[in-house]
């Protein structure tokens, strides 16, 4: 049977749609088709969603509510000194928004999302809350060791969820359907930084969202019709900047923050939103022992990151390969207000850019921040400085 | 007979109470905070007490034979009097502080035509306030500051634009002037303002002879009437600054609670929206407090805000609110904070968005965060009680209502034409009943 | 209104305690300030879930940040150093204990005793309940380039219970990488003996240090338990564990607190003694330091005493019935680690608290939510109504930070006290009624 | 020679200047020949620009056709007649070293916003801060202040100046304050010392946008809280006594930096597209 590839802008509007679906119809609609099938939301930043999908289960990311949700209850458990996605997401629960959600995986990623996990045992104790841990010791012998106890344990919770026992060969097949997923991922970031003006970020951007509810084949076949389809769209280079955002690992810049950084003249060739679909950085491997496999992964091929312990390469000397690999201009430090890992570690990424003669600028955002202005301004001031200035007065 | 007096010293006003020994509210005094507590409270206190009396006088009128057929006119015009015999007392004083600050070493070289120009700007003032006061509804929220404060700004364009006098000028001299006129407790006593405007109304009301003695009498029954007050409690934002002993200041938490209570039994959540601090106060059946929130110290979140925005808007609070209602296509505000906002609000005006669409925004932003107030309070609970300055703008109450419907269901909304003394109420509660020592 | 420069402001009641602790804290910070002439190798590691026992046993002088920021916090040398901290791109955002101790660092290392804090030669990043442990020494890694990091995970109770997967993890990583290093770096072979002769010690003086945190049930409390808790933690958290002054220690603090049962006195404040018990609290949270004598004050002038407080329990349960067990070394350790408070996750920790709420007698429970530490806070407020919902019993939410004076709003948190003691008041007037 | 204007619409107020461009070839120098500023004053600001426009146009007897090149910057999108637009720090440069050619870096004050920069010689900005979303210890912020006490704007910085005993004040709401204020005065705190303490806390801001760009010295003060010489006294102050010491130099055009800025970058940029 021929399939018609959708248009680019058919995908933009079908990713649009996934994305700005709070209720997440999409899940109940997947779910609706067999009593057996089963959901389960996990947070950022990252997650094995192999695991999920090997037991016969749509893993689905949960983001916040970005900029379209109001916040009515969600407050009335989180101070204002905390950043806001964690309210976001309780109030999509309260709101009756993640019933399709069978259950929530709760990654280690800061203390916000680790108290989160209890806090979803207490409101809904009917409700299958994990949280789940990983090694910041990278010995095989140790943190390896406890990973998979970890990841053993995660996999027993969800088999309770619809009694079917883990078997290790769907696990592998997980694991081939996934690392194709990533490779296509890896396509769209290549194609972007290569010809920036072909693939704005705002489309490449929703593009990774949709991951985050599509099951992984229908992903799979979407970046594929966008990369086979967007190729020919005729689109012009401008004289914009190449930069690299950082920093957006968990709670996400709304959609105007990322049109607006574009519009101040930047081309973002590289950056760490929706980061789960890039956390592993290379094929995992489709022989031995599946769940050995993403224990490996993780230790030795997973990205550098502001929740892992950077061990023996301080983080920064990762970011300025990542500047020269990607030929950026300059690095956009654009952080969650409030989030102690993003911010703690960026003046140690300044330091370091400084010392190598990158140029950087730095901003807060909130998901649901509604007024760009400044960052208007401060962005639109760092292209003019790094494109003016060619022969200025 | 005893009375007991509540003080609420809100941050933008101070609200007073009178109760009688039955509990029913007598008097009721309004006025805006100023930087002398001592004297917000003062006046607060002497309007409940001149509101009182006239709760006598028409108690009085309209036991009349003489009288009672014409009450309601006579009654309100004489109060129309009255406030506008305080009102040009007060206009008088400001304009000599005023004269008294042109005079400054400073302005002395502009100073013969600056005399000139105020007096005859506030000639003006004066004649406008005879008119505005005789037609029947004058907006009483409105206090002398906004008053005066917004004829004198738009009288001043135009003297400045005729005179060549900076309007910068001109208005910092009325900046001066009205803070030191707003610290002075009003020199003219009830009697002597009520002689006044009785002998005002005899002149222009179709009264007969009769009647006109018949209304002297009653006049100076009501005025002789002592007020006794037995004990007082301040409460509000301001209440450690007030000069009352310690067992005479309650929390303003619990007087809202207890004032909620009075009004409507069934209360068991409060929403409060003041000058400058939200509560969500829950109460048990008894009117006791049982938990309760307040906002931070950022206006964006209460009445100031709708204040700012107001002024902005060179619009009085008590319009913003009907405008609001008018929205055809709400705007969504994405600032938080209020002076941003009001950049915003500028910026769209500029941009072809229209008035009250953007002002509906502006409500509906100022609710949302007393949603959340709310609910980081315990949530909302039948029935609902919403007080505070706020309530009385229409917007905010549709907003509210819709948001609460939305989110917590269908449930009774109260909001009592008193609202604003909520607090005041319960302090005056407390001055009952902790008398007996139940406290 | 000001105060005449003649009138001093009245003496400090210090209990012998108190002073003790003093001296040792001082002849502490003298320690370290020599450590280095004296050939020792020097630690930085964290308060919740140290390993005090066992650097001792290598003879290793740990040097705990937190407690430097707090002792900077509470002499209000504190808000300079954040400020420092913020000069050189640190977020306002952000635990501001960490910018406290990076404040310090570039300012030269001075600690709150006037002695320098020599640098470290090992970052043992043992951490228990915190992420942010995890980038601050990743910072101060960047500026200290010399010191090995030697990392200790302690997994998080996620689901409520220590399970034998992560206690195997900590035995493990301990056996086979945080003993090595500390061999190679401090050149003493590991003598389990000492160990387990620390261990023992760290287990007597515990029941001294749980006999004064019980002792608050009485009626009235001879201590406050959150106030002056955080003295009674001060030498079983940190430096002293394990040693004999450790032991001495809380003898004296025994003998003290029965004194005052016999007596049948309440808590000695720095105003004096407490008069009379009118309210019987439960505080969850860590104190503000930077105002601490203020806010202890706040409550000695409403005269509420604090009965147990979860601060005092962020370097262990031992009123849970947790000791050192010298009889497995490693394994208390683990053991140890992970049951520090913020280790816990936020059911247990409610559970804790409610139990703490009906064995004390509480009339109710304040929050004192730090800004600094989403450990702590995240969750707090849902701790709060859970809290309300199961005991009936009203609680009162606070917000300061540690040891940013910018966060403390004294007349704030003075009227929010207020009016909660009188909702208390008269909801108790009711049920007399 | 060219004509170029630069207009610069700010929170509060709109600025224009009108330059004469000395272009390459001419080799003349810049010169500015018209320059001011209105405020909006609660009114239309697109009336206000447009009106400030003319009364530019008339004064030195131009008609807009005139103009070789008219730049926006700050809210541009209000204008209509501008050929390009340029962002606010890069304009607020330009200007501050057009005022000062030996600018180093550029601390901003404004309405509603303060931002530091930091530039190079040939005014490029090599790195900047902001402050937020929250106008407490803003120029607006003063301003409510100065009202409140019943001052006028140009006395607040002498007033400051004559503080004996500042009260400290931090993080206030420029919308509450009213009633902090009121408080202050209610306990008998001078209005010298007041807004002294209120210099304070700006200052402490602005020092600490300062350092967060690593600021080197010369700095040159634009924006229109330049003319506040209270502040300015604070922090020439605070500058020399913490960190490493910069020295501050404010012009009489600084509150018209950004325009002049503007209108340079109008005359390059004209430059470059005839090229
Ligand atoms: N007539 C009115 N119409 C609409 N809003 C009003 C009116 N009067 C007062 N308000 C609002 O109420 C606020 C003052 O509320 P109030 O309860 O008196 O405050 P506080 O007790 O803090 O002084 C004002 O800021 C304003 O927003
Ligand atoms: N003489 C003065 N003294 C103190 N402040 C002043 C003076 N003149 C102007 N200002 C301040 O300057 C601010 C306006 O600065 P400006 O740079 O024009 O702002 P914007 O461009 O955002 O409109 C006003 O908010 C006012 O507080
Ligand atoms: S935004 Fe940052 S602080 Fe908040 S939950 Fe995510 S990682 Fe944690
Ligand atoms: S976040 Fe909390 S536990 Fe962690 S370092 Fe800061 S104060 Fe300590
Ligand atoms: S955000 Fe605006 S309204 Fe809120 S505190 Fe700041 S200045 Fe005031």
């Amino acid at each position: 049977m021929t399939r018609l590839r959708p248009t680019v802008a058919e995908i933009v509007e079908q990713t649009l749609a996934l994305y700005e679906d709070l209720d997440f119809s999409y899940v109940r609609a997947w779910k609706s088709k067999s009593t057996s099938r089963r959901a389960v939301g996990f947070m950022p930043v990252y997650m094995p969603r192999e695991i999920i999908h090997a037991a016969g289960m749509l893993p689905v990311g949960v983001m916040g509510g970005g900029d379209r949700l109001d916040i009515i209850k969600g407050d009335a458990y989180f101070q204002s000194y905390l950043c806001h996605i964690p309210r976001s997401t309780i109030e999509l629960a309260l709101s009756h928004r993640l019933d399709s959600l069978d259950g929530m995986v709760f990654p280690s990623i800061c203390d916000v999302i680790r108290n989160l996990s209890g806090m979803w045992k207490l409101l809904f104790p009917e409700k299958m809350a994990r949280y789940l841990d990983f090694p910041q010791n990278f010995d095989p012998a140790l943190g390896g060791r406890f990973y998979r106890q970890e990841l053993e344990s995660l996999r027993s919770a969800l088999s309770e969820l619809n009694a079917l026992p883990p078997q290790d060969s769907a696990l592998t097949h997980s694991i081939c359907l996934f690392n194709k997923n990533r490779r296509l991922v890896k396509a769209l970031y290549d194609l972007r930084a290569s010809k920036p003006w072909l693939v704005p970020t705002y489309e490449a951007y929703l593009l990774l969202r949709a991951g985050n509810i599509l099951d992984v084949e229908e992903h799979t076949q979407l970046l594929e019709d966008y990369l086979v389809r967007v190729e020919s769209e005729p689109r012009k280079p401008m004289d914009n900047i190449r930069v690299i955002v950082v920093g957006s690992f968990c709670e996400q810049p709304p959609l105007g923050l990322i049109l607006t950084l574009e519009r101040a003249g930047c081309y973002i060739v590289d950056d760490d939103f929706v980061l789960a679909s890039r956390w592993i950085t290379a094929d995992i491997s489709k022989t031995g022992d599946p769940l050995e496999a993403l224990v490996e992964a993780y230790l030795k091929n997973s990205t550098f990151h502001s929740s892992k312990f950077e061990g023996s390469t301080p983080k920064w000397r990762h970011l300025i390969e990542q500047v020269k690999a990607r030929q950026a201009d300059g690095v956009v430090f654009a952080a969650p207000s409030f989030c102690d890992p993003a911010l703690l570690d960026q003046p140690q990424y300044e330091k370091g850019l400084e010392e190598a003669g990158i140029a950087h600028t730095t901003f807060k955002y909130a998901e649901n921040t509604g007024q760009f202005q400044n960052i208007r301004e401060q962005i639109g001031t760092f292209s003019d400085s790094l494109k003016l200035w060619s022969e200025a007065p | 007979m005893g009375y007991t007096l509540g003080i609420d010293l809100g941050s933008t006003t101070t609200k007073a109470i009178l109760l009688d020994a039955n509990d029913r509210i007598v008097g009721r005094g309004l006025t805006n905070t100023r930087s002398n507590y001592e004297v917000a409270t003062a006046v607060a206190e002497s309007e409940a007490k001149i509101n009182a009396h006239f709760t006598f006088l028409k108690e009085a009128v309209d036991s009349s034979p003489k009288l009672s057929s014409q009450a309601a006119p006579l009654l309100n015009n004489l109060e129309n009097r009255f406030h506008l015999v305080q009102h040009l007392h007060r206009v008088n004083r400001l304009r000599r502080q005023c004269l008294f600050e042109a005079a400054a070493d400073r302005l002395l070289p502009h100073q013969p035509r600056l005399t000139t120009v105020l007096n005859a700007l506030f000639d003006q003032i004066h004649e406008r306030a005879e008119r505005s006061f005789s037609t029947a509804d004058v907006d009483r929220s409105r206090f002398f500051r906004d008053i005066v404060g917004s004829e004198y700004m738009a009288l001043a364009e135009e003297q400045s634009r005729e005179s060549s006098i900076a309007l910068d000028l001109l208005m910092g001299l009325y900046d001066k002037s009205i803070l030191v006129e707003e610290n002075q407790v009003l020199d003219l006593s009830f009697v002597e303002a009520i002689q006044q405007a009785v002998e005002a109304a005899g002149e222009s009301e179709t009264l007969t002879r009769v009647q006109q003695k018949a209304l002297r009498e009653v006049v100076e029954e009501a005025a002789s009437q002592t007020l006794e007050v037995d004990n007082m409690v301040g409460t509000g934002y301001g209440r450690q600054r007030l000069p009352f002993r310690k067992d005479q200041i309650r929390s303003e938490i619990l007087c809202h609670g207890l004032g909620a209570h009075y009004f409507f039994p069934g209360t068991r959540t409060v929403l409060d929206i003041g000058g400058q601090d939200t509560k969500a106060i829950q109460v048990d059946s008894q009117g006791i407090v049982t938990s309760f929130q307040m906002n931070d110290r950022c206006a964006a979140g209460c009445g100031r805000y709708l204040g700012y925005i107001a002024d902005e808007l060179n619009l009085g609070l008590h319009q913003l609110g009907p405008l609001a209602l008018q929205a055809k296509r709400p705007v969504r505000i994405t600032s938080t904070c209020t002076v941003f906002a009001g950049a915003e609000l500028r910026e769209r005006l500029s941009m072809g968005d229209a008035r009250e669409d953007i002002l509906d925004g502006l409500h509906r932003a100022i609710i949302l965060r007393a949603m959340s107030l709310l609910a980081r309070s315990g949530g909302i609970t039948d029935e609902f009680t919403f007080t505070g300055g706020v309530a009385k703008n229409p917007a905010a109450v549709r907003a509210l209502t819709r948001l609460v419907e939305e989110n917590y269901g269908t449930m009774k909304i109260n909001i009592h034409p008193d609202s604003i003394f909520t607090g005041a109420v319960g302090a005056a509660l407390y001055a009952r009943h902790t008398q007996g020592g139940i406290a | 209104m000001t105060t005449p420069p003649a009138a001093r402001p009245p003496e400090i009641h210090k209990e012998p305690s108190m002073l003790l602790q003093k001296n040792m804290l001082a002849d502490y910070f003298t320690r370290v300030s020599k450590a280095r002439e004296e050939g020792k190798k020097i630690a930085y590691t964290f308060v919740p879930g140290n390993l005090t026992e066992l650097l001792h046993a290598f003879d290793v002088v740990p040097v705990y940040p937190e407690i430097n920021a707090l002792q900077n916090g509470m002499r209000k040398r504190s808000a300079k150093f954040i400020l420092d901290a913020e000069k050189i791109g640190h977020s306002e955002d952000v635990c501001t204990y960490v910018k406290a101790d990076l404040g310090m660092l570039l300012n030269g290392n001075v600690g709150p005793t006037g002695e320098i804090i020599p640098e470290p030669d090992i970052l043992l990043l043992s951490y228990t309940g915190c992420f942010t442990f995890m980038k601050w020494f990743e910072i101060l890694k960047q500026h200290y380039p010399k010191a090995e990091v030697v990392m200790l995970q302690v997994p998080y109770q996620g689901e409520g219970t220590p399970t034998p997967a992560m206690r195997e993890y900590i035995v493990r990583q301990l056996r086979e990488s945080v003993i090595p290093a500390f061999e190679r770096i401090s050149g003493h072979r590991f003598e389990e003996d000492r160990l387990r002769e620390q261990l023992r010690r760290s287990a007597e003086a515990e029941e001294g240090l749980v006999f004064a945190l019980q002792s608050a049930r009485r009626r009235p409390s001879p201590i406050d338990a959150y106030f002056g808790g955080v003295y009674y933690i001060g030498p079983m958290f940190t430096a002293f564990r394990g040693t004999p002054e450790c032991v001495d220690y809380y003898d004296t603090l025994r003998e003290e607190i029965q004194n005052r049962i016999d007596a049948h006195a309440g808590p000695i404040t720095p105003e004096g003694p407490m008069a009379e018990e009118k309210y019987r609290l439960i505080v969850e949270g860590p104190p503000n330091w930077t105002h601490f004598r203020e806010f202890w004050k706040l409550f000695y002038d409403e005269g509420a005493v604090v009965v147990a407080s979860t601060y005092t329990k962020v370097g262990g349960l031992y009123d849970q019935g947790f000791r050192h067990n010298p009889d497995d070394p490693l394994g208390t350790l683990a053991d140890y680690c992970m049951g520090c408070y913020t280790n816990l996750n936020l059911p247990t920790r409610v559970e804790l608290i409610e139990k703490y709420i009906r064995d004390f007698e509480a009339d109710g429970f304040l929050i004192n939510s730090i800004k600094s530490c989403n450990s702590f806070s995240s969750g707090q407020l849902l701790i709060l109504r859970e809290l309300e919902r199961r005991t009936g019993k009203p609680g009162g939410f606070f917000e300061s930070d540690l040891v940013d004076p910018r966060y403390f709003s004294a007349a704030n948190i003075k009227n929010r006290l207020e009016s909660y003691l009188q909702m208390l008041d008269q909801r108790r007037s009711q049920a007399v009624a | 020679m060219i004509l170029t204007a630069g207009i610069d619409v700010g929170a509060s107020s709109v600025k224009i200047a009108v330059l004469e461009y000395g272009t390459k070839n001419a080799g003349s120098p810049h010169r500015a020949i018209y320059l001011a500023g209105e405020r909006f004053h609660k009114r239309d600001p697109k009336l206000v620009i447009r009106g400030c426009f003319e009364s530019a146009l008339r004064a030195c007897d131009l008609s807009e056709d005139d103009f070789a090149y008219i730049a926006s910057t700050g809210e541009g999108d209000l204008i209509s007649f501008r050929r390009g637009h340029f962002y606010g720090m890069t304009t607020h440069a330009r200007g501050a070293q057009f005022l000062f050619p030996s600018t180093r870096s550029v601390l901003d004050i404004g309405a509603l916003h303060a931002r530091a920069m930091r530039v190079d010689e040939r005014s490029k900005v090599l790195q900047y801060q902001m402050t937020g979303q929250c106008a407490s210890g803003s120029g607006q912020f003063l301003e409510n202040i100065a009202r409140y006490l019943g001052v006028g704007l140009e006395e607040v910085g002498p007033l400051s100046m004559r503080a004996r005993r500042p009260e400290i004040v931090s993080g206030i709401c420029a919308v509450l304050a009213e009633t902090d204020v009121i408080n202050m005065v209610s306990r008998g705190v001078e209005t010298a010392d007041i807004l002294r303490g209120i210099h304070e806390s700006i200052g402490g801001r602005l020092v600490r946008l300062l350092r967060a760009i690593k600021a080197e010295s010369p700095v040159t003060i634009t924006g229109g809280l330049a003319r506040d010489t209270g502040l300015m006294a604070v922090l020439r102050e605070k500058l020399s006594s913490e960190g490493t010491p910069l020295e501050i130099q404010t012009h009489d055009h600084s509150a018209l930096a950004g325009a002049l800025g503007a209108a340079l970058w109008a005359g390059f940029r004209h430059e470059r597209l005839a090229a």
